[in-house]
């Protein structure tokens, strides 16, 4: 088990629209967490669902939301002093590694990338970072990445901003140019599928944040199963060589 | 000293005594292997049903600090699925018990028979779920239907049957004896007790679904009660569970009478290599009291 | 922000709604009120019955890391002792439950008469007590008989009367049921739950009876969800029990539904001194969370 | 509560009969216990019984035993290596005081004075000792107490050895004579109504240790109960002043 306080119930300090119905809340619980570690937040009559810590301060823990259904829908429409039931952190973080890493996020696969770059920044990585979306104003979280002293590149579906092209065809391209010691990555599955396949060619080591249904977030349900594998315990951070490895024996995606 | 944890249910040769209980992670056949690595004797999968079935909303688990409330609600992906989920099983040497749950005998009868097909080893029906409308404990808390129902498997089915018994009752040994005379080769007990929590600073219920059921620690004693009272009424085997985290939990039910014994909630902090853990200290028990059998433990708290 | 924690309980004022269980130190007339001392808003006495009675052999507790086992079997003095004893309560402000048990509706109805006499402000029916035969949760999980035995006593006294009802029953809506329709004016939810423990190093039963009863934080759940199930069926109020340590435990058990709540088993790390304690505790939480009065918070987790 | 390890199965280390029927019995826990704290001892399929500790070295804890009837008998009869389970320590112990304490032990009463004893020698006071019992075959520890330099006196009811008469007159007869600062005293309960007395009337601070039938050993089933006082967990010690409170009361004895 993570070392975890358990059940939090938090009061909403903050929330800023970030993107387009996309919310960055702050709440005012301080858990000690690892960039990738993921929490349950319970919204009452709705569901429980998984958010990964996407920024925190010395007096808060923050996510960033982006609404896709009823329970993000519910989880935006928070205000500040509301209350909202926290547990965690659940999971296995990411490993910072590399001189040179790149951060490749897909939507809101943003998140949980912004407190590994700043874990990086402070070991004096030289960071690149390419934040992609389908258009410019679901892009989420780009001037953070800025802030942190990471080259931000941004690229769109559709060309509303940026390069025109996904997250992912950037990424090659950008491989192509220039070297890399690590890509850590966060995005739907197609996105996830592709880079795996870039940084094996490629010869790169690297994570992604994968994601799945939870239930439990603890390790005893199965709902999240690949494999033999919890993306709740042993995820959801996982080598890109070893879903490599899951990928080709047909046991994800 | 040689100690043997080797263990013979209706006629099956287990390699030590534990099983992972059902529901835990036993939703992939990787699952189930891993348990079997980790050191599992045998492996019951998640309860299955006819038809896919989503389960309560969440939130479905509550952590307590002594044990957990779970009301999942039986989320399955349906036995056409999960049938081909166990056909990557096939060939492998593994000792696996199909779960099943259902609204009468004969759907009870027809996951049975999808299950043996399946290579199952045995069939283990829950009767005790005690939180899913009209299946587990609703039909399990009463003695004829459990006859009804573990008689309809046992007559359609080759394996042995396994009747899963809900402590939410006033005499488990009528549950018992009811599955024993409906030709049932073993049970087990515990399921979850029937049980809730609140969130004061929310005023709402902890889980989705209100009702779930307590297991863990909290629920030692009350499996050892149940274990303790059927094996003085029973001839077939029970499989005791409820709240087994260690080799020392798990001799205390082999002396209230278990044959085997079922680990659940323990998994959530150890993950699968318990059952090997387990297994040591069963053997270290045995060998520091002088035991050489671990049958020989079965039922030592009745003398 | 001022609060208050009165209650009412069939038109009693007590100040607060914590109450000593029974058969925690309930067995002298000083002992109860120590426990009023300690700030407890009512006292039920120790379960008292016709004749002297010595209760099961040693070990009569067995303590477990979440909670603990008692199979006492109901040791006390007999009412006619018992009667002299509460007669040094007259003339003291003290609102006491006199708990009895007996194995039928006359032998109840009699002692809740001389309970009435002594003084008592309620009388309590133990219908639950899980490890006395022929007594107890024997005649307390069968609807039928709850009823008859409530009725039996209502038309008896004048005092409300307040039915203890056992959680070692696949339904205890149906108990409550019966209560509330024999007459009780008020139920008490949970008793203990039927459990064991054995001490593998010497191969014994850890309880000088085999069976008992298992309180504290493991019951918790349990009795949180038989109060809810109860709230919603039941007009008369409910009296909470089960594992209750602090001020937030007793707001769950507010929040599930009940008026008053009773604790136990806690008691034997704080003394009587958690009656104030949890007081404090409630005192608190209302006024952080914005509640005048204890009242508000009944039921709450039911919106 | 007590810091107490909770139960513990034991082996028994050694026996040793030190007077008629009544035994030294040393087992393999190691107990943090104050003098006059009592442990229970569960004889299985006959009863669990309250049992000072009467002594105890770096390896052991140890019991002494008077038969009295079956579970005594029982633990009376258990040999080198057999097991018994034991919990505690509970209770209150006695507070060492005094630079010339008196200590009065009526029959096996001696057992949890014996302890004391050998604090109060640790901390150098002058110990008088009066060990009294029937006769002199069941006098009990004497020579443990005076290997620990107390100044030790015996009575017998039958004159067989020692001082012709109770340990209680024993006691009021050296009072008469000596000067103590302290009393304590353990034995049956005339005879501790008596030094109650002896010290009140001599204004000499003191305590005794109290027996009850006990159940639960830990303060929650009452059996133990003197008017709202726990011999399990306000005592087995209580200061005589307040006995001769509760005598007065006739709330005790
Ligand atoms: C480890 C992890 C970290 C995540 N971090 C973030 C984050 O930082 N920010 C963010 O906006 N989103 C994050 N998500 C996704 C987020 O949990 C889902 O968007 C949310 O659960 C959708 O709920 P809904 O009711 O709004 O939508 P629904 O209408 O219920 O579903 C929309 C989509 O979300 C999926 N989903 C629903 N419930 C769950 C669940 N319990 N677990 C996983 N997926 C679910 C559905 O399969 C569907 O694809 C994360 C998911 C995981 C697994
Ligand atoms: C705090 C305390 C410390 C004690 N320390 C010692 C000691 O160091 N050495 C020693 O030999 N004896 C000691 N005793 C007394 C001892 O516990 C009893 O002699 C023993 O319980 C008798 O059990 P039995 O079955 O042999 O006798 P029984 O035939 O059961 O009874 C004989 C007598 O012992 C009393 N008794 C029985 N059970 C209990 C019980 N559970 N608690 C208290 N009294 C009981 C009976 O009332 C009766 O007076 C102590 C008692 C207490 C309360
Ligand atoms: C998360 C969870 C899911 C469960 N699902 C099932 C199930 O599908 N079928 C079943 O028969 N029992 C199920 N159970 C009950 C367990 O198999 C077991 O009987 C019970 O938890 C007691 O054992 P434990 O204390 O070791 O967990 C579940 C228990 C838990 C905790
Ligand atoms: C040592 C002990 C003795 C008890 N004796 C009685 C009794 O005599 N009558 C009764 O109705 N309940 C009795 N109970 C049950 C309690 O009153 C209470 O219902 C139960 O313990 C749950 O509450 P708790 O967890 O706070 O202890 C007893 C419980 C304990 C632990
Ligand atoms: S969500 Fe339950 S095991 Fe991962
Ligand atoms: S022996 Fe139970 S309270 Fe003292």
């Amino acid at each position: 088990m993570t070392d975890n306080p358990g059940y939090l119930v938090s009061k909403v300090l903050s929330k800023e629209e970030v993107a387009h119905r996309c919310f960055k809340i702050g709440f005012d619980s301080i858990l000690k967490f690892q960039p990738g570690q993921f929490v349950m937040i319970w919204l009452p009559d709705i569901d429980e669902i998984p958010m990964s810590i996407s920024h925190s301060g010395p007096d808060f823990t923050g996510i960033t939301v982006k609404i896709v259904g009823e329970a993000t829908e519910a989880l935006g429409s928070v205000s500040k002093g509301d209350r909202i039931r926290v547990r965690g952190p659940y999971g296995k973080g990411f490993e910072p590694s590399g001189e040179r890493p790149l951060l490749v996020a897909g939507g809101i696969g943003a998140a949980p990338l912004l407190p590994l770059a700043k874990q990086l920044a402070g070991r004096k990585s030289k960071i690149r970072a390419i934040i992609g979306a389908r258009t410019q104003n679901e892009l989420v979280l780009t001037d953070e990445f800025s802030d942190l002293g990471a080259e931000t590149e941004i690229s769109t579906d559709d060309g509303s901003a940026g390069f025109h092209g996904t997250a992912a065809e950037l990424c090659r391209e950008t491989v192509g140019k220039l070297e890399f010691d690590s890509i850590y990555c966060c995005g739907p599955e197609p996105m996830i599928v592709t880079i795996v396949e870039i940084a094996q060619r490629n010869g790169i080591w690297g994570q992604a944040s994968v994601e799945k249904m939870m239930k439990c977030g603890i390790g005893i349900c199965g709902s999240c199963a690949i494999s033999d594998r919890l993306v709740c315990r042993d995820g959801p951070i996982f080598d890109l060589a070893h879903l490599d490895e899951l990928h080709s024996m047909n046991k994800i995606f | 000293m040689n100690v043997s944890i080797e263990v013979e249910l209706f006629g099956q040769r287990m390699k030590n005594p534990t099983m992972l209980a059902s529901g835990i992670l036993g939703t992939t056949a990787d699952l189930l292997l891993s348990a079997v690595k980790g050191g599992a004797g045998a492996v019951v999968t998640k309860s299955i049903g006819k038809k896919p079935r989503d389960g309560h909303a969440n939130p479905t688990v509550f952590e307590y600090n002594c044990g957990m409330l779970n009301a999942l609600g039986l989320p399955n992906p349906g036995i056409d699925h999960f049938e081909k989920e166990l056909s990557k099983l096939k060939g492998k040497e593994i000792f696996f018990i199909g779960s099943v749950f259902g609204s009468d005998g004969s759907e009870f009868s027809e996951l049975a028979v999808r299950m043996e097909r399946a290579g199952a080893s045995a069939v283990e029906l829950n009767l005790s779920c005690p939180h899913a409308k009209g299946l587990g404990a609703e039909i399990g808390s009463d003695p004829e239907s459990v006859e009804i129902i573990t008689q309809a498997v046992a007559s359609s089915v080759e394996i042995p049957v396994i009747a899963k018994l809900t402590p939410n009752t006033s005499d488990i040994v009528a549950l018992g004896k009811a599955a024993e005379r409906g030709g049932a080769d073993a049970v087990v007990a515990i399921n979850t007790l029937k049980a809730m929590a609140i969130e004061p600073y929310l005023r709402k219920p902890a889980l989705g679904n209100v009702i779930g059921g307590l297991s863990g620690q909290a629920v030692k004693p009350v499996g050892l009660r149940c274990v303790y009272e059927l094996y003085e009424a029973l001839d077939i085997p029970i499989i005791g569970a409820g709240g087994i985290e260690s080799g020392i939990d798990a001799v205390e039910y082999l002396m209230a009478g278990a044959s085997a014994v079922q680990v659940g909630t323990a998994i959530r902090g150890k993950g699968m290599a318990i059952f090997a853990e387990i297994c040591a200290e069963i053997e270290d028990f045995m060998r520091s009291e002088g035991y050489k059998e671990v049958g020989d433990l079965r039922g030592l708290a009745h003398d």
